[in-house]
């Protein structure tokens, strides 16, 4: 039984319900700047699959799904690609959000009667959705990094 | 007493305990446990300060027309600091790990290397 | 002995903690008399100034979105800097080590 | 160039910690290239600090802003409208602080390429080293409290995991985890004050936020919590408990780093008593806390360093001991500054002139100290000895690290110390007593030390050792001639650019809200 995760059941019902999980992440982070959620919540809510693969199959299980190099590398990316977001208005100020209410084809699209309710315009907002997804990718990888590394390294020492 | 702040009496009962977890207890573990109860509090604490009464949440998508909105500063505060939170207990629970590694015990009272 | 004095001073501490969070007050703005600070904030000038400009500057719906990405994206960023310190912390700790530093 | 000036505390920032996020990547294509990116950015970041205190020195120290994410907004702003964005304040104190990061990390990044050529986590120890300089130029740079948080849990994760960073050692581990866990404390500390602040006062910029607090319970229990919280973290004695851990088990250039980051924790401290509550607190009573946690330190971190058998425990305490000279002076000027007379800021330029100073001494002491384990294979110093005939230089150089940071009359720490001595003595004789009898006791901890490593004959154990390679060597000559530069001309560094620091803390609170609010 060691290492071989948990029971029959739950392997199944994870094999079912772990690309769901991943979905409604992806979902939470693309419509961040429209319904509640974001680059945060979302990362997280796609990590969780990962975690909860880890405790259904093991650690063994994880051998060829997951590569831990390609999760840190992934991760750093992330973080340059919202590093260099902010760079962008580096002309007016750092942070400066340059597409938004443009009319550019990135996001720049602006709000009719703002102050009020509408149903959501998807490509406005400028820098904040591509910001989502630099957050997203980050946060996804991040902590499904941390919580392997710290199953597997701390399971190693147990079978030593 | 003022019953009508209850919800700060909660957050400030979650940082009671866990100060009480930091002081009393002897096990690494629980100390980890302790400095996430107060991490607890004072995000509820954060967020619980920018309730408005009959507010809404500050979003545009589909919102009654009108409505008045619970304050969005808090709000982006406390995920700022959940997400520290997580980070701060992920690096303390590793160091857990290890100490347990070198030294075969979560005791603080037997991890004593340091000392003078 | 230690312990008991402790114990006083933690009991002196949480009974402070406990009476400052519940005697947190604000103004009533009609009847200006002075009511629990929960569900009444007072001074929420920069708060009305997000919710009432977020959509026409940033053009974003969620109003949090809007603040924590660009009224204060450096926060954000911070954030994301903390995450990741932690991320290589753990890596860090975990590495594989060389022969001679075991 | 003037691009250059204008966006120079946001650089500062987000070029280390761009270096941080490339690092791991880079070092994949091997250490050379790694190496030289590091250097570059460190190198950048160095110039980087010294245009902005050129900038802000030649304005006499007046406060700058910078808006982040700007665009909508002109400065002054216009009557009873509040800042909504996150604003960078630099005035004199900031800028001197940055001068002081810059020194330490451009000579720890230097030293470490050698120290840890043969070490594995390369990679990942330089992105640490970079995320902990962002943090701390964060810390020094920003004028809002919130952010402020955010930058002082960067440092503390980073500095945790560099604390850490020597896994094979058992006691690292045990200093990191305490590390981590008193700094999260700490953290947390400030956290619920920026809470209480906000919940009060509707906003967290530390202009706005200095011009309405009016010193209510509310108010007050954040200061306790302020000063708490930033007391632990830098590393004041009550809370002292981490600091020699931290300081003694981490790698030796890192040590230096550390010692940053605390002074940058006591230059937030500053900042909160002299700016945030400035106007709505009685300045006298904080001024003798804040002397009293300052002779606390310097006694125990003395004592305790007479005691000590391990040589970078020692050079630790030492260490924290200096964090008290620094609060000493300071809390002097905050003591009178409600009369303003001159003594006061003379106190304030010795306690302000001293961070620079022990920045120098202290991250000399390290490095020497770091040098002298790794030839000798040991850290106790009744098992060395004899080790002056085949490490002259580091000898030479811990001896000058030493006298100086004891305050012997030719060197840097004696300009600064004497300004101390000076002040306090006319506020209080006996806290010059206590100061000037615990320099002198520092002396003879460092003599007793120099003589246990360095002096004594040679023998057998010693034969392999040697001075280290040039790597090394360079960022201690360097530190050696920054001290000697300050210790023969003090007057030319005090009068250009310790009194505009000391001026923007001590007389700068309107100049740095008016800079916010226009002139109120």
């Amino acid at each position: 039984m060691k290492d071989q995760g948990m029971s029959v059941i739950v392997r199944t019902i994870t094999r079912f319900v772990y690309g769901l999980i991943i979905v409604f992440g992806f979902y939470v982070i693309m419509h961040g700047h429209l319904t509640p959620g974001g680059g945060f919540q979302g990362g997280a809510v796609v990590a969780s699959a990962f975690a909860l693969l880890l405790v259904a199959f093991g650690s063994a299980g994880l051998k060829g799904r997951i590569n831990l190099h390609w999760l840190q590398s992934l991760e750093e990316v992330g973080a340059l690609a919202f590093l260099a977001l902010g760079f962008l208005g580096i002309g007016t100020a750092f942070f400066y959000n340059l597409f938004a209410g443009s009319g550019g084809f990135l996001f720049g699209a602006s709000v009719p009667n703002p102050g009020h309710p509408n149903p959501g315009i998807f490509t406005a907002g400028g820098t904040v959705p591509l910001m989502n997804w630099a957050v997203g990718l980050k946060v996804m990888t991040g902590i499904a990094a941390v919580v392997i590394i710290m199953l597997v390294g701390s399971r190693k020492e147990e079978a030593e | 007493m003022n019953i009508g702040n209850l919800p700060f009496v909660v957050a400030a009962l979650l940082v009671v305990f866990g100060l009480y977890t930091l002081l009393f207890k002897r096990n690494l573990i629980k100390l980890v446990i302790g400095i996430t109860l107060i991490e607890t509090g004072v995000n509820l604490f954060l967020v619980t300060l920018g309730y408005r009464t009959g507010g809404i949440s500050p979003i545009y998508t589909y919102a009654p027309e009108a409505q008045q909105m619970v304050l969005p500063t808090p709000q982006a505060l406390t995920l700022t600091s959940i997400v520290i939170g997580l980070a701060t207990t992920a690096l303390l629970l590793s160091f857990a790990v290890f100490v347990h590694r070198h030294y075969g015990t979560l005791d603080v009272r037997k991890v004593k290397e340091l000392k003078g | 002995m230690r312990k008991a004095l402790l114990f006083v001073a933690f009991l002196f501490v949480s009974a402070f903690l406990l009476l400052a969070a519940s005697e947190l007050k604000s103004l009533d703005p009609q009847t200006q008399t002075e009511i629990p600070r929960f569900g009444s904030p007072q001074a929420v000038t920069m708060d009305d100034y997000f919710i009432d400009h977020a959509q026409g500057e940033i053009a974003v719906n969620n109003v949090v979105t809007a603040v924590v990405f660009d009224y204060r994206g450096f926060d954000t960023l911070g954030e994301a800097t903390v995450l990741f310190a932690a991320v290589v912390g753990v890596l860090a700790l975990f590495r594989r080590l060389r022969e001679d530093e075991r | 160039m003037t691009a250059l000036t204008t966006h120079a505390p946001v650089l500062l920032i987000a070029v280390p910690l761009l270096g941080a996020f490339a690092a791991p990547l880079v070092g994949k294509l091997g250490r050379g290239v790694r190496n030289t990116l590091i250097g570059l950015i460190v190198l950048f970041v160095a110039l980087l600090a010294a245009l902005l205190a050129v900038d802000v020195f030649g304005a006499g120290g007046a406060p700058t802003v910078y808006e982040l994410g700007g665009g909508t907004f002109t400065f002054p702003l216009s009557g009873g409208q509040i800042p909504v964005r996150i604003l960078f304040e630099v005035d004199g104190m900031s800028a001197f602080m940055g001068l002081i990061t810059a020194l330490i990390v451009l000579t720890g990044a230097v030293f470490s390429f050698s120290y840890w050529k043969e070490r594995s986590g390369g990679n990942l120890y330089f992105s640490l080293f970079l995320l902990l300089t962002a943090g701390i130029f964060g810390m020094q740079l920003t004028g809002d409290m919130f952010n402020f948080f955010v930058f002082l849990e960067i440092t503390s994760i980073a500095a945790a995991g560099l604390v850490g960073f020597r896994v094979w050692l058992k006691q690292s581990q045990e200093a990191g985890f305490k590390v981590m866990a008193m700094y999260t404390l700490s953290g947390l500390f400030v956290l619920l004050a920026v809470g209480l602040l906000y919940g009060q006062h509707g906003h967290l910029n530390i202009a706005t936020l200095a011009s309405s607090i009016t010193g209510g319970l509310v108010d007050m229990i954040a200061l306790g919590l302020l000063l708490t919280g930033l007391a632990m973290k830098a590393g004041a004695v009550p809370m002292h408990m981490w600091a020699p851990d931290a300081y003694g088990e981490a790698p030796a250039p890192t040590s230096a780093v550390l010692v940053a980051n605390s002074q940058a924790s006591l230059y937030g401290l500053f900042r909160i008593l002299f700016t945030l509550f400035g106007a709505s607190v009685s300045p006298s009573a904080l001024g003798w806390i804040v002397i009293v946690l300052a002779l606390l330190t310097i006694f125990v971190g003395v004592t305790m360093a007479l005691i000590q058998h391990d040589l970078k425990r020692l050079v630790a305490y030492g260490a924290v001991s200096q964090i008290g000279y620094m609060m000493l002076g300071v809390g002097v000027g905050l003591a009178v500054s409600a009369t303003k007379p001159g003594y006061g800021l003379v106190a304030m330029q010795g306690g302000i002139f001293h961070m620079l100073n022990d920045a120098a001494c202290v991250g000399l002491l390290f490095f020497a100290s770091g040098a002298v384990i790794r030839a000798s294979g040991t850290r106790d110093l009744n098992r060395m000895g004899g080790l002056g005939h085949r490490m002259m230089w580091t000898s030479i150089f811990f001896a000058i690290g030493a006298v100086a940071l004891a305050g012997v009359p030719p060197f840097n720490g004696f300009a600064s110390k004497y300004l101390i001595y000076e002040a306090s003595f006319k506020l209080s004789p006996f806290l010059a007593v206590i100061a000037v009898l615990s320099s002198i006791l520092l002396l003879a901890v460092f003599v007793k030390a120099f003589q246990a490593a360095f002096l004594g004959p040679k023998t057998d154990a010693t034969a392999h050792v040697s001075d280290p390679s040039v790597g090394m060597m360079v960022p201690m000559a360097a530190l050696v001639l920054v001290i000697l530069v300050f210790g023969l001309f003090p007057g030319f560094f005090v009068d250009h650019i310790v009194t505009p620091a000391a001026k923007a803390l001590w007389l700068g609170r309107d100049a740095y809200i008016g800079a916010v609010l226009g002139g109120i």
